[in-house]
């Protein structure tokens, strides 16, 4: 069995794992890199609280062998969160009062992420699709629609304000 | 889907003009929509929950589980796990002190009717046999899928109503029949009045039969703990229970050692809806931690979270009303079966709940129930959500629309009818103090402009209008 | 337990180490394989992964598609040039799921998972295949039925694209998104002067695999598209099917529906 | 094909905390040295807000802001004893023992802040912003942090203390069932609309209306919390889940979030609450339960609405298309009958 060296720039940090065959990211991220705010919540895809985003697009940390993602850009939930403060989309989380349990937030978040990224305007439909595949058991899930789509507002006008 | 609009449609009010004169207050926090203690730690994933924790060298367990639905094990080899490299050890019925157990014992709630690993016979799909203790997560389900089990089938039992016929196989040996006994009692009754007179004097009777089937909590977290051993001899148990003592004191009792031994640390979790009260996972984590001197880590899979931790119980539900002419309800008897699987877990209490909900928020002067603790081979149910009161709630709003329907009368005129307001006294004795069901349905038809002739208007949970 | 994961960059590498191993798996999106591995003793002990061998992108010439393999949902669905098979995709799971699973890995889907796979049996795809004894083609029809070989690589689909009039898709869910099909119905519909000259109808949720249903299709062609004949036509659909009784539908319930939703599909309401 | 457009109702109640084997919490208050207040449980937040509303239900009794209270729970080395999370006992039994703690504490603050002061602690008050100040007085009042300063460094004392709820266990007759099995009941009545399509048996959840009845609402925000995800989960339960879709027999169980069917965000439509409010003597400030009973009025709601749509009575659960379709052949059946 041949461990082997990969290379990850974490959050803009440079990261080097030994990690055994066939070691997923998520484990990677939490056991190794101890960033626990990516959570396991399945091992199959189907909850979506692992989301990350790995070169620019949201994806599933549980289904990737670490291998597979050498010298990848991961960005976590903690690549997210400003120094002494909240980015707008975890701002507008705790104001609208759409998180409870919490523990599909961090997914949540990534993949809403990836999606204002793409998209600086979403619709309600585009943010519902978005999210089709994070399941949240606590909310119903309008809280956490009307979340992403008033921190999406926000950053456009901070876009604006920033380019005037 | 893109007609849904959440934010510019949905509504939040809090209505103080009902019960005004009971509800003014001058509170300067309470009633204010504080932000949430917890909401920032959420959204930047440090919030810990109990996989927060990292503890090197930590050991995995899975279990290797029953492949049939009732069985007696003629042989558990755990030899071949042991080969697998990585596996550290395989643990069995006998490395568990106290084997046998039922959570609720703590409130005095008998007898002992489950292992916590297999003995002789598996009872369920999915019981565990055996728990495999590896250096990783994946030579641990490798070491699980190679332990050696010979099964010996047994009838099986799956209907709650086959259960309980006079010749059915027995599905749990400790109470020796296929329902739990209340007192003596097959059922936990209800007696109030007398409902063969009530039904002797009505107009109509309604008789329907209500079913649900077994619902799953689904936590995003699922079910699960790591247990570091201490230098003082104690074990840290690091859970995501919903209830630390009682947890702590059960594990304590299966371990068979001093409370002072063990310490829960929790509290914060992942989402429960009942299904992190039984107390699964820390035990045998437990066991595995004083046998091998390392942190052990057990958390279910989806899987095992989805099919073997115990789900909200199925329920089947007989309702039997009598009603008058102008809509008075005069008799309601109702028989529940509840379909507690293998083992009792909290199922027995559950059915009392129920017991006490029945006939829901009217005020019927005669009413009776039996509800049927019942053993069949599945998955034992236990907590969930709205526990013993759920389905019970869409047998008994279901029954009550079919009866207005067919009557023709409005549904929450009826409801309305048969409210029931301070001072009348339940089923079980209780006297109903601040009801106000009378005033949600009163409001219910303001906010979606469903005229109430204003006799219905005027009532008032708080006393009765003069005849 | 995994022993080996290869992540390399030539196909024939790719294909040496895949005859090599004892017990090996490609591991393309790893939508599939990796629930698998991660919950199950599943013996594997080499995964080959194809992430490095530039099986990716999409090329058009005329009305033919060539897709490479290893091509993502994702970008199969932003390619404007498909954008006619977009709502194929975008009805399959969700966008991060999407962002990793492969057009190729879709033909393995378990039914009733695989609505690309149903599409492209609709479309008559072509499936290009590197093995150790070289390339070969089969048609799509003949890969979601056997597969391949343990040691062989879907290198490629090929298909004409068929021009909007022709072509539908409906795929019913349990939920508005993310949800596995109770029944999936592509099909190509060629109508000349009135009446159906050709008609090509995969179905999704009607049987282990994907399957087209012959007897729907001949009883079609040669009637006009209308709710009228494709009641009549979509009403033989049992020779065809076997529908399965799953977690979110009965048999019974799939017998039931699956010519609504073929009528529905065809000419809406 | 038609779509059969309805309306349904459903009233229920709900009963706050069970007591059918004890069912006791424990709270410990104390200041720090510079006038913050820990509040010490072993109560679990599962995401239901717990730690939210122990912390008001302190500061409201302290008069101090939510900010200057801590919560720390649960350590079973530190944490006073809780029953545990379930049975919506929280709010009512935690909320109940952390009041009776920090009015004990209170008692202390004010006789500290009375020897500072040099007055009476009977005529002392809070302001709710830090504040103990003598009643009916602007100017003459002292911070809680000196109040906290003065008790541990000047006049050695522990402003601290210690609450308990419990109503104690009941056994429940074995011949009629009399029994006194919880504290208080909640009510709610639900209106959904729904449509249902007559060929496939699928149904839309359209609109889903509630009033609530909770005693109090301590945080009304965290209320709304509980409807809207309750009225999720509802619509889940009522169309959905379960883990035995072909129960009693056990086959084809799911096992993952792809095969476990729950509506997904753009399958529930908004959600309207409105709360009113009848305080119960014997909750927290008159607050009562609500975070289990949310699930239950929208299940029959929508089962009725079905009816009411199109003539298909639903008598099992979930309420898939298939038995909607097999309700209508039931009903079009009977109809052909008379």
């Amino acid at each position: 069995m041949a461990s082997r060296i990969v290379t990850l720039l974490v959050n803009g940090t440079p990261q080097e794992v030994i990690v055994r065959p066939g070691t997923t990211l998520v484990s990677v991220l939490r056991d190794q890199l101890e960033l626990t705010g990516t959570k396991r919540g399945c091992a199959d895809g189907s909850c979506g609280a692992c989301s990350v985003v790995v070169d620019g697009k949201a994806v599933r940390s549980c289904l990737i062998p670490a291998e597979t993602v050498d010298e990848a850009e991961v960005t976590t939930v903690e690549g997210i969160t400003p120094v002494g403060g909240l980015g707008p989309l975890q701002e507008a989380l705790v104001e609208g009062f759409a998180t409870q349990c919490g523990f599909c937030n961090s997914g949540m978040l990534m993949v809403a992420t990836a999606l204002i990224a793409e998209n600086p305007d979403p619709s309600d439909a585009d943010i519902m699709r978005a999210i089709s595949g994070n399941v949240c058991r606590c909310t119903g899930y309008h809280p956490i629609i009307r979340a992403i789509r008033d921190a999406a507002a926000k950053m456009r006008g901070a876009q604006q304000i920033a380019a005037e | 889907m893109d007609d849904h609009i959440p934010s510019e449609t949905s509504g939040e009010t809090l209505d103080r003009s009902y019960f005004s004169d009971e509800n003014q207050h001058d509170f300067k926090v309470v009633g204010q929509p504080s932000p949430r203690l917890d909401a920032r730690g959420h959204v930047t994933g440090t919030t810990r929950y109990f996989e927060d924790n990292h503890f090197r060298g930590t050991l995995h367990i899975k279990v290797c589980r029953s492949k049939r639905h009732h069985a007696k094990l003629t042989r558990i080899d755990p030899a071949p796990a042991m080969n697998v490299p990585g596996v550290v050890r395989v643990l069995t019925a006998k490395d568990v002190p106290a084997n046998w157990y039922t959570v609720l014992r703590l409130i005095n709630v008998g007898p002992n009717d489950e292992p916590v690993l297999a003995e002789d016979s598996v009872r369920y799909l999915g019981e565990p046999i055996c728990a495999v203790v590896a250096e990783s997560e994946a030579a641990a389900i490798e070491g699980a899928s190679r332990v050696q089990v010979d099964y010996e089938d047994l009838p099986v039992v799956l209907d709650v109503e086959e259960a309980l016929k006079p010749d059915a196989q027995i599905v749990n040996p400790v109470h020796g029949k296929n329902y739990f006994e209340y007192e003596g009692h097959p059922f936990r009754r209800i007696r109030f009045g007398d409902v063969e007179k009530g039904f002797a004097e009505a107009d109509h009777i309604f008789e329907h039969r209500y079913q649900s089937r077994p619902i799953e909590q689904a936590p995003v977290e699922t079910t699960g703990c790591i247990v570091k051993p201490e230098g003082d001899g104690r074990l840290t148990i690091y859970s995501d229970t919903q209830a630390c003592f009682f947890t702590l004191d059960n594990t304590a009792l299966i371990l068979d050692v001093p409370t002072a031994k063990l310490r829960v640390v929790g509290g914060t979790v992942g989402g429960g809806f009942g299904g992190k009260v039984d107390v699964m996972v820390e035990p045998l984590a437990c066991i595995a931690a004083m046998l091998t001197n390392r942190p052990v880590k057990f958390v279910y899979d989806r899987a095992e979270e989805m099919q073997v931790s115990s789900p909200r119980a199925a329920e089947r539900i007989y309702i039997k009303d009598g009603v008058m002419k102008d809509g008075r309800i005069v008799a309601r008897k109702m028989t529940f079966y509840i379909d507690s699987g293998a083992y009792s877990r909290h199922t027995p209490y559950g059915v009392t709940k129920a017991s006490a909900h029945v006939p829901g928020p009217y005020s019927i002067p005669n009413v009776w129930a039996d509800c049927h603790c019942v053993y069949t081979n599945r998955t034992p149910s236990s907590a969930m959500r709205g526990f013993g009161v759920t389905i019970g709630d869409f047998a008994l709003e279901s029954q009550m629309d079919r009866i207005a329907k067919t009557l023709g009368l409005d549904p929450l005129i009826f409801r309305l009818k048969n409210a029931y307001r301070d001072g009348d006294t339940k089923a079980h004795r209780k006297k109903v103090e601040g009801a106000a069901l009378i005033e949600v349905i009163q409001r219910a038809a303001e906010l979606v402009g469903h005229d109430l002739p204003e006799e219905y208007r005027k009532m008032s949970s708080v006393k009765r209008e003069a005849k | 337990m995994l022993d080996r994961v290869d992540v390399p960059s030539d196909l024939n590498a790719a294909l040496e180490t895949l005859a090599g191993c004892r017990a090996g798996a490609i591991l393309s999106g790893g939508t599939l394989l990796m629930p698998e591995i991660n919950t199950r003793a599943t013996g594997l002990t080499t995964l080959v992964s194809l992430k490095k061998l530039d099986l990716a992108g999409i090329s058009v010439s005329g009305t033919r598609v060539t897709i490479g393999a290893t091509t993502t949902l994702d970008a199969f669905g932003r390619d404007e040039r498909l954008a006619l098979l977009k709502p194929v995709v975008e009805s399959i799971a969700s966008p991060p799921v999407r962002n990793m699973a492969s057009v190729a890995g879709n033909l393995f889907a378990a039914q009733p998972y695989g609505d690309l796979a149903v599409a492209l049996l609709a479309l008559d795809a072509e499936v290009e295949i590197a093995g150790p004894k070289g390339k070969r083609q089969a048609p799509v029809s003949e890969i979601v039925k056997k597969g391949v070989a343990a040691d062989e690589i879907v290198t490629a689909l090929t298909f004409d694209l068929p021009d909007g009039g022709s072509w539908f898709y409906a795929k019913t869910m349990r939920r508005n998104t993310n949800s596995a099909a109770i029944v999936c119905v592509a099909a190509r519909v060629q109508v000349e002067g009135g009446v159906v000259k050709s008609a090509s109808i995969a179905l999704g949720g009607a049987g282990p695999r994907p399957l087209r249903v012959p007897s729907v299709e001949a009883a079609l062609v040669g009637k006009p598209l209308d709710a009228e004949s494709v009641t009549a036509a979509a009403a033989k659909f049992e020779a065809d099917c076997e529908p399965f009784t799953d977690a979110y539908a009965s048999a019974w319930y799939r017998t039931r529906v699956i010519p609504v939703h073929i009528r529905r599909a065809l000419v809406g309401a | 094909m038609a779509k059969h457009f309805g309306r349904g109702f459903a009233a229920v109640n709900y009963p706050t905390g069970m007591n059918l084997g004890g069912d006791p919490s424990q709270a410990l208050v104390h200041a720090t040295p510079t006038g913050v207040f820990s509040v010490v449980l072993s109560s679990v937040d599962l995401g239901q807000g717990i730690k939210t509303i122990a912390a008001q239900c302190a500061a409201e009794v302290l008069g101090l802001p939510v900010e200057n209270v801590l919560v720390d729970t649960a350590d079973t080395d530190t944490g006073p004893h809780c029953m545990g999370t379930f049975a919506s006992r929280g709010t009512h039994r935690v909320g109940n023992a952390v009041i009776m703690a920090a009015r004990e504490a209170r008692e202390v603050m004010l006789e500290v802040a009375a020897e500072e002061m040099e007055v009476d602690a009977a005529d002392l008050e809070t302001d709710g912003t830090g504040f103990v100040k003598l009643k009916g007085s602007e100017e003459k009042k002292i911070s809680i942090m000196d109040v906290a300063l003065a008790a541990h460094f000047k006049q050695g004392r522990t402003i601290s203390g210690r609450g308990m709820f419990m109503k104690p266990r009941n056994y429940p007759d074995p011949e009629t069932g009399a029994m006194d099995p919880d504290s208080a009941q909640s009510h709610a009545c639900t209106v959904v609309d729904v449509s249902v399509d007559d060929e496939t048996g699928e149904v839309e959840v359209l609109k889903l209306q509630s009033v609530y009845e909770l005693g109090r609402a301590l945080n009304p925000a965290m209320v709304h919390q509980q409807i809207t995800g309750g009225a999720w989960m509802g619509i889940s339960h009522a169309l959905y889940e379960t883990t035995e879709p072909y129960y009693p027999d056990r086959s084809h169980g799911p096992v993952s979030f792809s095969d476990y069917l729950m509506p997904g965000p753009s399958d529930t439509p908004p959600v309207t609450s409105v709360v009113i409010e009848r305080p119960v003597a014997n909750g927290p400030f008159g607050g009562k339960g609500i975070g289990e009973m949310t699930a239950n009025s929208p299940i029959p709601a929508i089962a009725n609405a079905i009816f009411d749509a199109c003539g298909a009575r639903v008598e099992e659960l979930p309420i898939t298309p298939e038995r909607v379709l097999r309700a209508l052949d039931a009903a079009r059946e009977t109809a052909v009958e008379a």
